[in-house]
């Protein structure tokens, strides 16, 4: 089992280097002209004023925090959809059940609306 | 000469031994050189798709495409990239310099990392784990993680817009993908991808039809490309997050892109169509190999057929398609077809009836949801504005 | 196993004490919540760790961490709801300033 | 020897990143940092044999909690200015206790004799942990449920913006 680790850990140390190695080229063939009116920040063409970090939309955290839920709950589902075979008959009103609840937790957030774009 | 990938391979490890190595450092040195082998190709693979799919834009949209570079354009790609390891890089002012050259490369290997589990014939898998499709859906994460590294650090004002909007966007379809991905998994009563493509007789598409559906939908979402490309929506958002990006760093998001779109078919391929399997394929695992990236490539070119047809839609659109329709609805699939299989397999039925049933009940939810959507989609307001005042010269103005 | 368990345990003893620095020293109540987050994480390196030391055979030690991960989110969530209603009311995520109860 | 080079280079990554966390000055590339410590976790748990437990870390903290604190951090955005102080007054006294602490356990980690037994892992542990979660713990998975309904509904309701 751990072989198959050792090939993905090789795996990933390629993924990291072959991008950064692309990325790099180019610091050595490229031409470098710096200059300030280059290195302004794009806004089609007007100067930036005032604070860049905009205010965020709360309704993007809204998003994220319901992901999060239905992420951990997926944690939970994947060992039962693999076990789900081996398991007597009642187990799967079991993850059904787990299911609903919180199903009902998608439906209140419809009811409040915080999922409509607005 | 049945197996000529093992055959390969033992060669080099027999060549290695040859030179007084370990077994172990064989086999490592073996790991390096294959997974070196998959980046490579997936790169090369790149290169040619962004041709074969800027010609096949040129034609559906009635023009010639690339032509210039070599007979058809071929040569295009090449020139693009002598082009693009030549240009300069630009680092606006007051972008956070760490951040901002992490986020290219970081977006790659968010893309290429899904590529170390597959399995590419009958015994030349990768890394062949338990958790192969957790771990597919956990290096996504890597992919969010880098549009919003990019968009913050960048210091403007529209990357920033943009990338916030692309997370949330992200992470909204990454529920339905999840949960699709459940079905096959349940199906093969395995995590293994080497399992699931085994597992499929007949190929999952006619056993869970569904839930192909929304897992092509919302990974089509994940790629952010048109229909979904509301993300760098040129009108609205200049050019979403990687705005102030140029030279390879500004290359590095969009073969990622273009690799993801690729990888997406794989992911069909291996979940719903059954990845290396077909006529011969366990006899000559080679074939295996040339099935399953021709199946990628299929997939890959309905999907530039989707979506070079349709028009991009609105956020709102978007988002109220997937709370409202996709989730819902992949998860009443998910517990149609989970209490349907464990019943089936309490009673032994013969496959023919099991896959018969499931592709009913498929078909049966689509419909049924169809029809509610239909009957609850409100009338659409047609909004009437008034005309607006035309802009005259100063001085000149009515009354 | 090439590693003995006193290392794993060490880490993990490390992370909580650096983790619980953080949740005394932080003044903004985001960190406070990052070193928390560190905290569950070094408790889950000894969960796992003594599963499989002590019985791999059954996967308790899995179940509780995934249990951890359960309630880990949960926090997460509320704490950073609750951080962001009372940036909304009072302008503010530093702990030292949210004294409502005292005025 | 390699595996011990492995746990070197991870605790390495996980407890410096970690010391980074808690005393950068900025508090968004604090959560960077956090990342960075939650990678290094997830190969502690490779190498200790708990993939699941390993992709599930990556999936959820990095997937799922690092973006919300990361989106928490935007949405307070004022406070990232630079001349912001983020330590309190007390943190010199903090910093002696957690190092108090960490002595403290590492003397008794290294005084207790465990009861270390050489096993290997089941063939198929994703199956047997699913046989677990819904047969000797299943209601705490059916609560677990519960608990995530609860913290949904209660982030929501703080969370969202009042007309």
């Amino acid at each position: 089992m751990l072989t198959n680790w050792v090939y993905i850990g090789v795996f990933l140390i390629v993924a990291v280097v072959v991008p950064l190695v692309a990325v790099l080229i180019p610091v050595f063939i490229a031409p470098k002209k710096p200059s300030t009116r280059k290195e302004e920040i794009y806004e089609c063409g007007i100067e930036t004023k005032g604070n860049i970090r905009i205010q965020f939309k709360s309704q993007y955290y809204i998003y994220a925090l319901i992901f999060l839920i239905f992420d951990i709950e997926t944690i939970f589902l994947f060992p039962w959809a693999v076990a789900l075979g081996n398991l007597p008959l009642f187990a799967v009103i079991e993850g059904v059940i787990f299911i609903v609840i919180l199903f009902a937790g998608l439906v209140y957030a419809m009811r409040k609306g915080v999922l409509a774009w607005s | 000469m049945a197996d000529l990938i093992n055959l390969i391979e033992n060669w080099i490890k027999n060549i290695l031994l040859g030179w007084g190595v370990t077994e172990s450092l064989a086999v490592f040195i073996l790991q390096v050189l294959g997974s070196v082998l998959v980046v490579i190709v997936c790169f090369v693979i790149v290169i040619a798709l962004i041709w074969v799919e800027r010609k096949l834009a040129g034609r559906i949209q009635d023009r010639f495409g690339p032509n210039r570079a070599g007979p058809y354009g071929i040569f295009q790609s090449f020139a693009d990239i002598i082009k693009i390891f030549t240009k300069e890089y630009i680092t606006p002012v007051g972008a956070e310099k760490g951040l901002f050259n992490i986020a290219p490369v970081l977006a790659m290997f968010s893309v290429l990392a899904i590529w170390a589990v597959f399995p590419f014939a009958i015994n030349v898998v990768g890394g062949d784990i338990h958790v192969g499709v957790l771990y597919i859906v956990a290096i996504g994460a890597f992919g969010i993680l880098a549009i919003l590294m990019a968009g913050w650090s960048s210091n403007n004002r529209y990357a920033l817009l943009s990338a916030s909007r692309s997370v949330a966007m992200l992470i909204s379809y990454e529920i339905p993908m999840i949960i699709s991905l459940l079905v096959p998994v349940l199906l093969a009563h395995s995590m293994k991808l080497s399992v699931i493509v085994e597992a499929q007789m007949p190929w999952n598409i006619f056993v869970a039809p569904l839930a192909a559906l929304i897992f092509g939908i919302s990974s089509m979402a994940e790629v952010g490309k048109a229909p979904f490309d509301l993300l760098e929506a040129e009108s609205e958002l200049v050019a979403g997050y990687h705005t102030e990006y140029s030279g390879m760093k500004f290359g590095m998001f969009y073969v990622a892109e273009f690799l993801h779109q690729f990888t997406v078919g794989a992911l069909m391929a291996i979940f719903f169509l059954g990845g290396w399997t077909g006529p011969l394929a366990v006899r000559w695992p080679i074939l295996g190999v040339f099935y399953f990236y021709g199946k990628t490539f299929f997939i890959y070119l309905v999907i530039s057929w989707i979506r070079l047809s349709l028009p991009r839609i609105r956020i709102d659109e978007m988002l109220n398609l997937n709370w409202r329709f996709l989730i819902p609805i992949s998860f009443i699939n998910l517990i149609a077809v989970a209490i349907a299989d464990r019943v089936m397999l309490e009673f032994n039925l013969a496959r023919w009836i099991y896959v018969v049933v499931m592709f009913l009940i498929n078909i049966l939810i689509l419909v049924a949801a169809l029809t509610i959507a239909e009957k609850n989609e409100k009338a659409v307001e047609r909004v009437e504005f008034s005309p607006r005042p035309i802009a005259v010269p100063p001085g000149k103005e009515s009354k | 196993m090439a590693i003995p368990i006193n290392w794993f345990l060490v880490l993990a003893a490390g992370l909580f004490c650096i983790g619980l620095y953080g949740v005394l020293s932080r003044r903004n109540a985001i960190g406070i919540l990052m070193g928390i987050e560190l905290m569950l994480n070094a408790v889950n390196i000894n969960l796992i760790t003594f599963w499989r030391y002590i019985n791999p055979v059954k996967l308790t030690g899995q179940v509780f961490a995934i249990f951890v991960f359960t309630v880990a989110a949960a926090e997460v969530a509320v704490g950073l709801a609750l951080v962001i209603a009372i940036y909304r009311n009072r302008d503010t995520v530093i702990v030292e300033e949210i004294d409502l109860l005292k005025e | 020897m390699v595996p011990v080079l492995i746990f070197g280079l991870s605790s390495v990554v996980t407890l410096g990143a970690a010391l980074a966390v808690v005393t950068n000055k900025n508090i968004l590339h604090s959560a960077f940092y956090l990342i960075l410590a939650f990678v290094g976790v997830a190969s502690i748990y490779v190498l200790l044999e708990a993939p699941f437990i390993a992709v599930v870390q990556v999936l959820v903290y990095i997937g799922a909690i690092a973006i919300l604190i990361v989106f928490a951090i935007m949405l307070t955005r004022r406070l990232l200015s630079k001349d912001l102080i983020q330590r309190n007054a007390q943190w010199g006294l903090s910093a002696l206790g957690a190092t108090g602490l960490f002595l403290v356990l590492g003397w008794i980690v290294y005084s207790v004799n465990w009861p270390v037994k050489l096993l290997t892992v089941p063939e198929d542990p994703i199956s047997v942990l699913g046989q677990e979660l819904l047969s000797t713990y299943v209601v705490p998975f059916e609560i677990a449920s519960v608990l995530l309904l609860a913290a949904l509904v209660g982030a929501i309701l703080i969370g969202r913006e009042r007309e």
